[in-house]
């Protein structure tokens, strides 16, 4: 078996910035990840969350954490993060000929993780839907423009936020969040 | 290419005449009521008055003389559009331009300062060059210029090829401009009632009356006046009115904004536009900087649109004019355009006799004020269209023959 | 800059939508059997009302769900927002 | 108290660092600010904060800023300015100065922290929401503090509470609909006079509040008078303020003129830091209470009946002397009274409630007789005033008096300024009034009244009182305050934010860019995309470069990146039905692992976008579309299958940038892939042409595609996105022995046109229906489709539409521009005529053909075929032969190598 991962470059080849008493921003790259299209509720969704060995969230801006762990993007809509190809394949197997889509986009987004005491306030800079822990408790998500760049943000825990950003938009976000960290960073 | 043109900066303006217009007393019926007395109404009355004597004319406004996007606009002026309706109607209408402060007797402020449209991409390029084309075969007076050209005409353009969408050529239109905009309706509204036609404000029309397919007149807030013919020229509130005479048109009203700066040392002799990141500017002769941003995208007829508008539209202009960075943004406002499918007018005939409509020119629609008054006067006073207004019919829209200025025409101001 | 209702997501900035006009117009069922008049309505003409106005918007940075939802177009007030093919709430 | 030196008109100055600049320029007896715009008489300051409409500077330290109210300049060491006529000058450096923005959603919204802003502050707290207070000036407790009192530390506390995000120095500046708010909060001038480069300078606040209270204050009024813009003229409460809070020292001696009892308050103040208050001169009939015995025990004398009715100036232009005459309140004047010499004019008109925000969003505010003020009234849900913006102006013993001023006749009109910036006066006004005009909009345009910096802060009620009292109408009936955004006057950086420079755009870019830009190649700007447009070698010109790349590409090996092009994951058991109704051609009959051309219409019939889509299953497909039509086709897509079809089992997933997609093109591109993928059959009979096969390449697993944009024989290699720069490198490797070349946009272009592909964009408009481009071949007339009855239309269906179709020049080298126009023959008449037939869409120099081509639209172009036509090009007309649209290997020789 040849090592794959040699031949592997990401969008920010791994950049990082800042520190994390203040702000760090850095790329984790390669995180595998897959679409999830599916009629909630349904059998076949059913069958997936039994593989998953979680509950599929229902209402969009939820996640949930087994195997993989699921971030409700829509009402038929999950992104799978963690989700290595022997999982997704075993999803396919016990799915097979029922209506479910499952796309394996693991270079579609690259994820930046943005960290400390001065995240939140960052990212505020750049997204404008509200981040407080009223509106967005940890492992709350959500699909919006961060800095005019299609994004999708997990709050993973008190001061650690993942964003999910389309690779081609990458550098721009990577660059647009340096820039707004500058003065927080001591 | 020519030079740029002579400018007028006067940071004081001249004065008004002494005397405006009448307060009319309301009469019972009318030969033709124009329905708005903003540009388009006053100057269908003006020719109306003008080109076939027909005096017996009332221009009903339910607000403020030239108070909707006439007192809105920002009053460019330019006939380098791409189709040849289009060419045909905005050069016959710059052509006014070019003789009518003289002929009104009214100071506009028509400064042919010139209309620079900027092209930031190959395929931009392309676009802008076939317009530039298709003008030099109708005649239009068209320039071509390299970005250093264009610094030339502007020498605050930043046309270095490391900002984000660089320069990469323009058309020039050196007969283009702007006028004052305010001046312009007064004008016109001066002469008009000069010739008798009578200048109706706050009256509000509430109703239009058809009988077998002929209108009778109107019912407005100061009661039923009655009329051989009605002609509409309500930008952004035509579909309302045309619902009261019983039939539907493509039209949808949305919000246009524009801005102005503080007043300003003169920093920019033209008129820049470029469709692709946004902006258009000039700097009018009290010195404000007066920008156009693009139509929100939803309907609307509140007169205001959204901030980030205006903040897109000002990182673009910072982008390429670097000298704009510290003007002081003074004021914005929305003006309520209609527009059509194609971006082009609606100008003829309607279902209903003697009913006539003029509308859908979306964001065009003062520097067309002259062209679209005469060549309406023209369709009112003969009940047919007039040769440049065939291909504006309603009709268009069933056979097809849709005449589309917002493909390669790029931005439609 | 309008904060809209997406039924599934919540209040999000009008920058993350885009707008679908008028609401309930259905593609004819047979368009060869139309006349041209008829098939340009259905192109080409959307009531364009002063007022309330039940319109599609689609959340496309988001969800990407169509919706409806009565606006006033005077006063940008917002009524209810709806999924499609549910019934549509009174006028508000 | 930190002692600061600061620069003013050139001249170096000290004064207290953090004081108004107003304040330092009074202690260094500068009363004269600049002077007016058009008059070029003196003026001094005249207010106390953003309503100043005299006291104009222009910042030449720091980041430097044209027109700034010194009222609102706090003074640091190092600042320099200098007073500013009312045009400003705009500095030609670009502002380097860091702008930022910021989004916060809270519960409540309190605008402006005096007293009732601060109340208001302490309730909402108190319910454990979140609160943000903003105010404009640099430090809390507005007019109350600006009065001397000291804020009740209980009231003060409120500011610590950990709830509320409370900002000074931060003006609303816009209110719009469903509770949004856009503030300007100043952060870094105050500090230093230059700018600090890490911090934001600026930062424009985007709140979103479920509540929205207003406590904006009140402005002050002046009154209208013959010279009353003299320099020692102000409004009796900023009189007040610098006197007895700044202790400003200047002035000796004073005349206070009034409407209220605003000014017997303002003259105890100034009486109090032994200002000699020579009369009061109140407007009304008669004054009683407190405030009147007080004045009276002080020895103020006070004239009734009476305003100021001119004022004289001493040799610097400068206030020295005021007339004072019996008037009526329509502003007459009657008899003269007497003449006081005084260096110090104090005027309160009244007040004006902050109404501006709520009028943005349309509110009307109400004229209240017994306030002389316009409020606000009926304010839309969520939106709340307290304090003197919702009228609550105090509790007086005297009603005020609706008098904004004296409407003299002859010379006297034309020095009686109502709107200070414009120097429009009474003149103005009745000018106006005269011509006809009856409209406060009217009014306002024939004098310009109101649109000076200031916006009409100082000058809407006047000018609408005075009109009343002119034509002897009540307020109400003339109009209302009516402001458009923003409040003040703001920074073109300070909106665009941090949008500027790199960061305007996002750029978008493939996996493979670092490549092209060590390749130093010039990009193409598609959408947001940068796109290789050539690379150059040994200072090439597009021209050269791209003579060599085709050339590459038709005889040897060529190599492209189009990872940029749009992909759609389309999986369900509808998808080939969906796709079927989508797309003009039928997409049902495609065969597993094979990929067809699409054409996809508007309900108009219009071409919309193209591709070529992939049945990689029984249930999924991979769909392209061009790289500027990706959003729009998968909005496209989604929008039938949501809105129209919710009976169709299908769902669609953008993977645009989860493949890079290497495409290497020639003749040698079959031995180059048999290279890299030494486990793969690439002979023609196993891996036919619009067929799919996987394998490793270049050890990495790979979709490889036949599909060729070009003609030749070529292979589009789709790997996962890590992987593309590898792939592409790989690939530059490999093909060494067999001379690859790289190529961009413009090859790619000139390429496709050789074979007649048209580009979605370029060939196209929005008004080509797939006929038109000759490719009724891919319509469909078995399967109903988006925009088929279109088709039938009688524009869309006559005959001599324009075509596509190829020209030739007869001069092989003579390279025809895009976007020019053809006309039949005789050229100048035809464009006399304005009798053009068509114009071209794209036009190339060929290597393959040894001359210049190009594809146009051309009315009837099929019937034309043959003929020759003209291009005027003005200095010189081109002669042309009309072809088909296809020159390069018409029999399709070349694709299978």
């Amino acid at each position: 078996m040849v090592n794959l991962s040699q031949f592997k470059v990401s969008p920010l080849k791994g950049q990082s910035f800042g520190n994390l008493e203040t702000v760090s921003i850095k790329e984790i790259a390669f995180v595998e990840s897959c679409d999830l299209r599916v009629e909630p509720n349904s059998p076949v969704a059913k069958k997936v969350e039994k593989v998953l060995a979680l509950n599929l969230p229902q209402l969009v801006g939820g996640s949930a954490k087994g195997k993989v762990t699921a971030l409700t993007l829509g009402p038929d809509w999950w992104l799978l993060v963690d989700a290595n190809a022997s999982l997704v394949e075993e999803i396919r197997q016990s799915t097979m000929g029922e209506f479910i889509s499952l796309v394996d986009v693991s270079a579609q987004r690259t994820c930046l993780e943005v960290s400390g005491e001065f995240a939140k306030t960052v990212l505020q800079h750049a997204w404008e839907q509200d981040l407080d822990e009223v509106a967005f408790g940890i492992n709350a998500c959500s699909q919006g423009l961060m800095a005019r760049c299609p994004t999708i943000i997990h709050r993973t825990d008190e001061k650690t936020y993942r964003l999910y950003v389309r690779s081609s938009f990458a550098e721009h976000l990577y660059k647009f969040l340096v820039d707004a960290a500058t003065e927080y960073v001591k | 290419m020519s030079g740029p043109l002579t400018r007028r900066r006067t940071a004081e303006l001249p004065e008004h005449p002494d005397f405006l217009w009448r307060k009319p007393q309301l009469k019972k019926s009318y030969d033709v009521i124009i329905i708005g007395a903003g540009g388009h109404g006053l100057a269908t009355a003006y020719y109306l008055a003008k080109n076939f004597g027909i005096t017996n004319v009332a221009v009903l406004e339910k607000g403020w003389l030239a108070g909707g996007n006439m007192a809105r606009n920002t009053t460019i002026i330019r006939s380098n559009y791409l189709w040849d309706e289009s060419a045909g109607i905005y050069e016959h209408s710059l052509k006014l331009w070019e003789n009518l402060e003289e002929e009104v007797g009214y100071e506009m402020f028509f400064s042919q300062r010139g209309v620079m449209t900027l092209a930031h991409s190959v395929g931009d390029v392309r676009g802008k060059q076939r317009n530039f084309y298709a003008n030099k075969v109708n005649s239009i007076d068209t320039e071509w210029l390299t970005p250093e050209e264009a610094k030339k005409v502007a020498p605050i353009l930043n046309i270095s090829d490391t900002i984000r969408y660089p320069i990469m050529g323009a058309t020039y239109q050196a007969r283009g401009g702007i006028a004052k905009h305010d001046w312009v309706a007064w004008g016109y509204a001066k002469a008009a009632d000069d010739m008798g036609v009578d200048l109706i404000q706050g009256c509000e029309v509430t109703g239009i009356k058809v009988d077998n397919g002929k209108v009778q007149g109107v019912e407005t807030n100061l009661g039923f006046i009655a009329a051989n013919k009605v002609a509409l020229a309500a930008a952004g509130h035509t579909s309302t009115l045309t619902q009261m005479a019983g039939f539907r048109v493509p039209l949808q009203s949305r919000t246009l904004q524009a801005l102005v700066s503080e007043l300003l040392e003169q920093v920019l002799d033209t008129v820049i536009m470029s469709g692709a990141v946004h902006v258009y500017v000039s700097q009018a002769h009290k010195g404000e900087l007066v920008m156009g941003a693009g139509t929100d995208a939803f309907n609307s007829y509140t007169q205001r649109g959204g901030v980030h508008v205006i903040e897109h539209q000002l990182a673009a202009a910072c982008e390429l004019f670097p000298i704009f960075s510290r003007a002081h943004l003074l004021r914005t406002w929305g003006g309520v355009v209609d527009i059509a499918p194609d971006a082009s007018p609606i100008l003829g005939l309607t279902p209903v006799e003697n009913l006539y409509i003029n509308s859908g020119w979306g964001t065009g629609g003062f520097k067309a004020t002259p062209g679209s008054g005469w060549v309406y006067a023209d369709t009112i006073a003969n009940n047919a269209p007039h040769a440049l207004a065939k291909n504006y019919s309603l009709k268009r829209f069933t056979t097809g023959h849709l005449i589309d200025e917002h493909g390669a025409a790029g931005v439609a101001h | 800059m309008l904060s809209i209702n997406c039924p599934w997501c919540g209040a999000r900035d009008e920058t993350e939508f885009h707008y679908g006009s008028q609401a309930h117009v259905a593609y004819p069922e047979n368009p060869e059997t139309l006349s041209d008049e008829a098939w340009a309505h259905y192109i080409f003409f959307r009531d364009n009302p002063k007022g309330w106005f039940q319109e599609r918007w689609v959340h496309t940075a988001g969800c990407r769900r169509w919706f409806n939802v009565w606006r006033n177009t005077v006063s940008h007030q917002f009524g209810p927002s709806y999924k499609p093919f549910t019934p549509a709430p009174a006028r508000p | 108290m930190t002692k600061v030196n600061f620069e003013f008109d050139s001249k170096m100055y000290s004064g207290t660092k953090g004081e108004p600049l107003v304040v330092a320029l009074l202690k260094n007896g500068i009363k004269t600010v600049t002077d007016s715009t058009y008059l070029s008489r003196p003026r001094g300051v005249m207010a106390l904060g953003a309503e100043e409409p005299c006291a104009l500077v222009q910042i030449d330290s720091g980041s430097g800023e044209p027109m700034v109210p010194a009222t609102q300049v706090e003074l640091v060491e190092g600042l320099a300015a200098r007073g500013l006529a009312g045009i400003g000058d705009l500095p030609n450096v670009s502002d380097d100065a860091r702008y930022d923005k910021a989004n916060r959603h809270v519960e409540v919204l309190i605008i402006g922290s005096g007293v009732a802003g601060l109340k208001a502050a302490q309730i909402a707290v108190s319910k454990n929401q979140r609160v943000m207070l903003i105010d404009d000036a640099p430090r809390v407790g507005g007019y109350f503090v600006a009065k001397n009192n000291e804020i009740d530390p209980e009231l003060l506390a409120v500011l610590d509470s950990p709830n509320l995000l409370h900002l000074q120095r931060t003006t609303a500046i816009g209110l719009y609909d469903q509770g949004y708010v856009v503030a300007i909060e100043r952060r870094t001038d105050h500090l230093s006079a230059n700018y600090d480069p890490k911090v934001a300078r600026i930062r424009t606040w985007h709140i979103r509040a479920k509540e929205i209270i207003l406590a904006t204050g009140a402005f002050q009024r002046f009154l209208v008078f013959p010279n009353n813009d003299r320099p020692g003229i102000m409004l009796s409460h900023a009189a007040a303020t610098y006197i007895d809070k700044y202790q400003v020292q200047i002035f000796k001696k004073a005349v206070v003129v009034t409407v209220d009892d605003q000014g017997y308050e303002d003259a105890l103040r100034l009486h109090k830091n032994s200002i000699q208050v020579q009369a009061i001169v109140d407007v009304r009939s008669n004054a009683v209470g407190a405030l009147v015995d007080e004045v009276k025990k002080a020895g103020i004398e006070i004239i009734f009946d009476a305003s100021v009715t001119n004022t004289q100036a001493d040799e610097k232009g400068e206030l020295a002397q005021v007339a004072i005459s019996k008037v009526d309140l329509t502003g007459k004047v009657l008899s003269a009274v007497k003449e006081i010499s005084c260096d110090l004019l104090a005027v309160s008109g009244g007040w004006t409630p902050t109404v501006h925000l709520a009028t943005f969003i349309g509110v009307k505010p109400k004229w209240v007789k017994e306030k002389a003020a316009f409020v606000l009234q009926d304010l839309p849900k969520g939106l709340s005033a307290v304090g003197s913006v919702a009228g609550d102006l105090g509790e007086t013993e005297n009603t005020p008096a609706s008098f904004f001023g004296v409407l003299p006749e002859g010379e006297l009109a034309t020095v009686s300024f109502i709107d200070l910036q414009r120097d429009a006066t009474v003149r103005d006004l009745k000018r106006a009034t005269g011509a006809g005009l009856t409209s406060i909009e009217h009014i306002k345009r024939y004098t310009t009244i109101g649109t000076s910096h200031d916006q009409g802060k100082t000058s809407g009620t006047t000018t609408i009182g005075l009109l009343s009292q002119l034509i002897s109408k009540e307020l109400e009936e003339i109009g209302t305050l009516n402001f458009r955004p923003p409040y003040i006057p703001v920074l073109f950086s300070a909106l665009a934010g941090r949008d500027r420079g790199e960061l305007s755009d996002p750029i978008r870019t493939t996996p493979i860019h670092a490549w092209h830009l060590d390749a130093k190649a010039p990009f193409e700007d598609v959408g947001q995309w940068k796109r290789p447009w050539y690379f150059p070698q040994n200072k090439e010109e597009l021209h050269q470069a791209v003579a060599r790349e085709c050339k590459a590409a038709r005889e040897g090996v060529a190599v492209m990146d189009a990872s940029t092009l749009g992909k759609i994951d389309i999986q369900g058991p509808d998808a080939a039905e969906f796709l079927d109704r989508i797309y003009t051609n039928m997409f049902s009959t495609l065969k597993i692992n094979h990929s067809r051309y699409g054409l996809m219409c508007g309900v108009d019939g219009m071409v919309f976008d193209d591709g070529v889509t992939t049945r990689l299953g029984e249930n999924h497909f991979l769909m392209t579309t061009t790289t500027g039509g990706a959003a729009k086709v998968l909005d496209w897509l989604e929008e039938w299958l949501q809105t129209e079809w919710p009976e169709l089992k299908v769902y669609c997933s953008s993977v645009t940038e989860h493949w890079s997609t290497v495409a290497i093109v020639g003749p040698k591109s079959r031995a180059l892939m048999k290279k890299l993928a030494p486990d793969l059959d690439v002979s023609n009979e196993n891996f036919g042409f619009m067929t799919n096969q996987y394998a490793a390449v270049a050890q990495v697993p790979a979709r490889i595609a036949r599909i060729s944009f070009s003609g030749e024989l070529a292979y589009e290699i789709n790997v996962e996105g890590f992987f593309g720069l590898h792939i592409w490198n790989a690939v530059m490797d490999a093909g060494k022995e067999f001379g690859i070349t790289p190529y961009g946009t413009e090859t790619m272009h000139v390429l496709r046109a050789e074979k007649g592909f048209v580009i979605v964009g370029q060939e196209t408009d929005g008004t080509q229906t797939p006929q038109d481009l000759g490719m009724d071949w891919i319509v469909s007339k078995k399967k109903e489709f988006i925009g088929k009855r279109s088709f039938i239309r009688s524009d869309t269906s006559r005959d001599g539409r324009h075509q596509l179709v190829g020209l030739l020049p007869k001069d092989k080298l003579k390279l025809l521009p895009e976007g020019s126009y053809l006309v039949a023959k005789d050229s100048k008449q035809a464009i006399a005529d304005s009798n053009h037939i068509g114009y071209i869409t794209s036009s190339y120099h060929s290597a393959a053909l040894s001359q210049t081509f190009a594809l146009a639209l051309v009315a009837d172009g099929r019937n034309r075929v043959g003929q020759n036509a003209i291009v005027p090009l003005f200095d010189e007309q081109v002669e042309v032969v009309i072809t088909e649209p296809i020159f390069y290997d018409k029999e399709n020789t070349r694709r299978d190598g």
